[in-house]
């Protein structure tokens, strides 16, 4: 096991899949030589050289169109899309093409790719490159979604989505860059689509997604210092494929469920959980099913507004609070 | 900074390699041209019968033909090696046939029957034979284009020698794909041609109220520090030459090639146009203009047997009737599949 | 009153609202001497000259680029996109762009703009051209998101998004152009932001949009006819303003929620009501909420195929027999 | 295909009617002079303070300075006429101040006050005062300028005289938005001058390295029918020759212009970026033609009085002291504006 950060685990996945197959390849702007605007991918051009490393011109859809085409003749290409507000820019090369045409072509091929990128808010960047946008992935048949909310399974989760056969967006989230934890050194892989049950309790089940983590947590905490309500905290990890067991096996058993997002309030992932529950376990539910998110609104740029409408801890008690009553 | 059109002259406007290459080439073998006569004729009464399972209403959705374009399809699909890659639009039933795809495969993919080339899932828009090197048609203008970078980069970097072709029409130019497409590639020095089928109208508008020079495609080159190639798409020859000398360059290493191609197709855009907005005489100069009885007189005029060509005329109308046929006997595809193929373990599984 | 189409209902609310105001413009590809792909717009370039009416580019970034650029600084135009898959090629300009420049600039300038496109399946289009996507819309704060499912609606909610001063997207559902019903001849402006009830009932409430209302009357015909159920049926017209008051008060009268939506299974517009109603009306509900709505998966173009994944009358009536139970 | 640089050379490569303009321009008069400069400094004295006050850690999140490129912003701000638009990039904070805008109002949002010209809800990238004509700062690349279209779209509609002016840099030329704009914009003839900003990075990268023309706005011109125009950026005189020279062309109906402007910041990217990937000779030989110093001897050289020119430094220094004494003393905004302004009526409400 070793320390890293978050950040610094993206390096160590990405290294880890490039010793092993010759096919993955990585390109995206600014990501060689430089290593990357948020540093998660120093040291990668040094080790595999100039072919496997490659840098682009501003072209998000050149990159995300390399990507496919290579993906689709033999290779493993990851991309690098810098800030996932820029989605936007290329988002016919995911949602249209890469999305759909293994489906359309009855499998004639496959689409072996990843598309990385620093998602989320928390850093003074503006509503234009602070956005949680997993929810327009999830949207969009045949895109995998993954988020980790912690270094472990940026190295693991990274990895897997590399060997994985199907498109993987995943999702780094830019406020965790800066945290650290234990990574295991040797190979590490994570499964895709098992949520991680970060904590154990009888009264609520409190599901989060990525920087949400580490707020369920303290939320949880501070439920069972302040309150004596005991929570189930998971972390869902991956939003496509969906593991809707963990979820339902914790709800059947607390009887209530609180979804916790990063992203805008209309159509999230909170109310795609909600509304699965609220169908196929509506009879184990002892109270309304909760979703805080933030409000359906872009995000402002000076810390102190930024602040206010993220979801925090003190939001996250209130609301299980609620349910309480 | 308009430059003269140079309408059948096979030249390119500068003199780089390719158009060295074209001004050099001779004739093509007598074999290479038999071969190219009988794949434009293949398209030709492929698409003319696609017309009339239309017209009886045996074909739904949409459907784009490329009819009075076919020898650009043939052309590329002649001087093109067995593994190469080809990616082309909603108007490719010829570039996908050209490669090697089965005639019975396209005709049941536009009528929706089990033997479609994709079972249905696909349509008209979307013919696919990877198996073929044909890796996709694609519906929405202009994505292609990276994704034929990205087929060329995996070749450049498996070293394999491969080339993706990538054919588009005129009002493509105009939206971004294309600009970060023929970038990319150059910057990238990619084995790669893009092949611009001008036929002078984006769906119903002429290219030239939509885009800002006379050449979309040759006036644009040297935005990517390529050379200006324009040629006379209806010219078989012709085209069989630029194919290859863009080819061989970007087998070479020496990187992509931008290739316009004039030419004109003979019905609508799609199956709901009658294309009326066009000029009547326009039509009837590009009718004289036909690539393919044209060039049957060249060949009789090189010498060329009447009864070789005839004989090629009755096969390929049999190879389409049998095509047709068994399309028509074939069922529907079974509903299941609707479900199966999103991801690559078969499954349209998200959830546990 | 006359008995239009779908179809003509678009030009008939344009051409309305262009007689009353020079400051309405008209951009997009091939509508204006051609008329439109759909001729959905004929006859708007012959009376309202060709400085109103223009054809474009293909470059659905500048058509929206233009229609915003335009729109803050004095012009209120309608832009199309031919068919809603292709927002994918120009979502920057709606996700990032238009919908939250009003909101950084604190209010320094509006958006008074519409996109109208040609969305969802039905007609054999295959899947690049057959998606609904006013999901994605809905998922973006900033944006207004209008689908009518008959022609009198057509007509008035477009003269109503065209007078809004924010941007609407506004969704025609292309199976339904050929649709014919009533629609008023002198000026026809309806709210946004209002569903509309189209039939009373006791027993559960069915939620639908676009082509899914027509559908889920007829489930509600059989449903009545056939099996003693009596259901209400609300079309909402509008995802954002989103009218959850006539959710709420029918729900909580019938106890019983049941959403039909064309789009693919995840976060779609079903959801979000599905939630809403799980967290506030939750001890209204006798029983479990209900979404009807496509698989997960892109649409198939053969015509067999296709039918089999639309939620079709047959489905909806299934699905709400099992609530009855 | 490549063309030689052509740096120092205030010609354009190919001669039309902006370039012609620019030669034939003698050199502006002494109060123009006088007012170029004060804007220069003014722009440099601001982030120079912006620069002190992110070390200080009262600006949160990123910017991105454009010390060492004042004379474009400066020679556009005193060509433009007050009511024309501008539109720029996260690099805005001088396109911004040159129309008018409170120097106050710019460092207060960069520090997230309530004083902020978007009282914090945009930021530092995202810089606007509608009311100077400043229709935004935009932070997705390329976005703005169909944007900028649009603007000249309306003034050409209402037959207004204005002129819309979009800013960029050179690495936004490989972008898909910028093709895009430039081809619309030429196709309908609008009112609108693209000010390509060569400062040779993209970010981290040489743009060589990712461009397949050496002159990216210059070199590409010619797709869109426009003539091709390379100037030096570092000459505020030259700038607003050329400056002069596309407005009145766009005023007069004349339609679009891309003016490439070569220049260079002198500090990194972006806050984050210590800018270490310059070979220190590149930095150096950009120092010496740093545009302020240079223009401040020319000015000299012209006649102008010391005098006068100590007095606009001095000036210009109280304005930027007292603009960051107001913001540091402004309080955060009230956390209600988080949720107010999204719609017209003011709110964020999406349901009843
Ligand atoms: C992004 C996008 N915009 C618009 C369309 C609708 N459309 C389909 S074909 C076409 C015209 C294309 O013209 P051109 O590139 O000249 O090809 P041609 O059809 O003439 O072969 C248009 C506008 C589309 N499919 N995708
Ligand atoms: C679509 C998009 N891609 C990438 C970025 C990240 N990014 C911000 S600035 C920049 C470099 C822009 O270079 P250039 O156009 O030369 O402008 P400069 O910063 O030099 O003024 C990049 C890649 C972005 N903001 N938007
Ligand atoms: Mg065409
Ligand atoms: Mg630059």
């Amino acid at each position: 096991m070793a320390q890293l950060s978050y950040r610094e685990a993206v390096a160590a996945g990405i290294a880890q899949e490039m010793r092993r197959d010759e096919t993955v390849v990585f390109l995206g702007e600014d990501v060689a030589a430089p290593g990357g605007v948020f540093k998660t991918t120093e040291g990668l051009q040094a080790e595999f050289g100039p072919m496997r490393v490659r840098d682009t011109p501003i072209a998000e859809q050149a990159i995300l169109g390399a990507a496919m085409g290579a993906a689709m003749t033999g290779l493993k290409p990851i991309a690098e899309i810098m800030f996932s507000d820029f989605f936007a820019v290329c988002w016919d090369l995911v949602a249209n093409q890469m999305a759909k045409t293994r489906f359309m072509s009855n499998g004639q091929c496959s689409f072996p790719l990843v598309i990385r990128s620093a998602n989320g808010g928390g850093v003074r960047f503006g509503a234009q490159h602070s956005q949680s946008v997993e929810n327009w992935a999830m949207a969009v048949p045949g895109i995998k979604v993954v988020a980790p909310s912690c270094a472990a399974d940026v190295k693991g989760l990274l990895a897997a989505a590399i060997r994985d056969p199907d498109p993987v967006l995943f999702f780094e989230q830019k406020s965790l860059y800066g945290s650290k934890d234990e990574v295991p050194e040797g190979e590490h892989v994570e499964p895709l689509g098992k949520a991680k049950i970060l904590r154990e309790g009888d009264d609520v089940t409190i599901v989060a997604l990525a920087a949400m983590v580490p707020r369920a947590m303290k939320a949880a905490a501070t439920l069972a210092s302040d309150h004596g309500v005991t929570a189930t905290v998971i972390d869902l990890r991956s939003l496509v494929p969906l593991d809707v067991s963990a979820i339902f096996d914790s709800v059947s058993k607390t009887g209530r469920l609180v979804t916790v997002e990063e992203n805008p309030r209309l159509c999230g992932w909170g109310a795609e959980v909600s509304s699965l529950v609220a169908e196929e376990l509506f009879w184990d539910l002892d109270s309304p099913i909760v979703r805080v998110t933030t409000p359906h609104i872009p995000l402002p740029a000076a810390d102190a507004l930024e602040d206010s409408v993220l979801p925090s801890p003190e939001k996250i008690v209130q609301n299980v609070l609620k349910l309480a009553d | 900074m308009k430059r003269e059109t140079e309408l059948n002259n096979a030249t390119a406007k500068a003199k780089g390699q390719v158009a060295a290459a074209i001004e050099n080439a001779g004739v093509p073998e007598p074999d290479t041209r038999l071969a190219l006569y009988r794949s434009m004729l293949a398209c030709r009464m492929m698409e003319q019968r696609a017309y009339d399972l239309f017209m009886q209403n045996l074909i739904k959705g949409t459907s784009h033909l490329a009819l009075g374009q076919e020898a650009i399809a043939a052309a590329f699909g002649e001087a093109m090696r067995k593994d190469d890659y080809t990616f082309c639009t909603y108007r490719g039933h010829n570039h996908t046939l050209v490669r090697g795809a089965s005639m019975t495969g396209i005709l049941g993919e536009l009528m929706g029957r089990d033997c479609g080339l994709l079972r249905g899932k696909g349509g008209s828009m979307h013919l696919m034979s990877v198996e073929h090197g044909a890796m996709g048609s694609y519906a929405i203008v202009g994505a292609h284009m990276p994704i034929a970078a990205g087929a060329a980069w995996s070749a450049q970097y498996r070293d394999s020698g491969q080339v993706a072709v990538c054919f588009f029409g005129d009002g493509t130019t105009n939206i971004g794909a294309f600009h970060e497409a023929l970038n990319f590639s150059a910057v990238w020095s990619l084995p790669v041609v893009y092949v611009c089928e001008n036929n002078l109208y984006m769906e119903y508008t002429p290219i030239g109220e939509v885009t800002a020079v006379e050449n979309p495609g040759a006036d644009r080159a040297p935005a990517y520090g390529l050379e200006s190639i324009l040629i006379d798409g209806n010219d078989v020859d012709i085209v069989y030459a630029a194919a290859s000398a863009a080819l061989d360059k970007a087998r070479s290493g020496a990187g992509p090639s931008l290739v316009e191609v004039q030419t004109y197709r003979h019905g609508g855009h799609s199956r709901a146009d009658p294309g009326k907005y066009r000029p009547d005489e326009e039509v009837a100069a590009w009718m004289e203009r036909d690539p393919i009885p044209n060039y049957r007189q060249r060949l009789l005029d090189a010498g060329i047997d009447e009864a070789t060509l005839d004989t090629i005329e009755t096969e390929q109308a049999a190879r389409v009737d049998k095509a047709e046929e068994t399309a028509r006997n074939s069922a529907p595809p079974p509903l299941e599949i609707a479900q199966t193929d999103l991801w690559a373990d078969g499954s349209s599984t998200w959830r546990n």
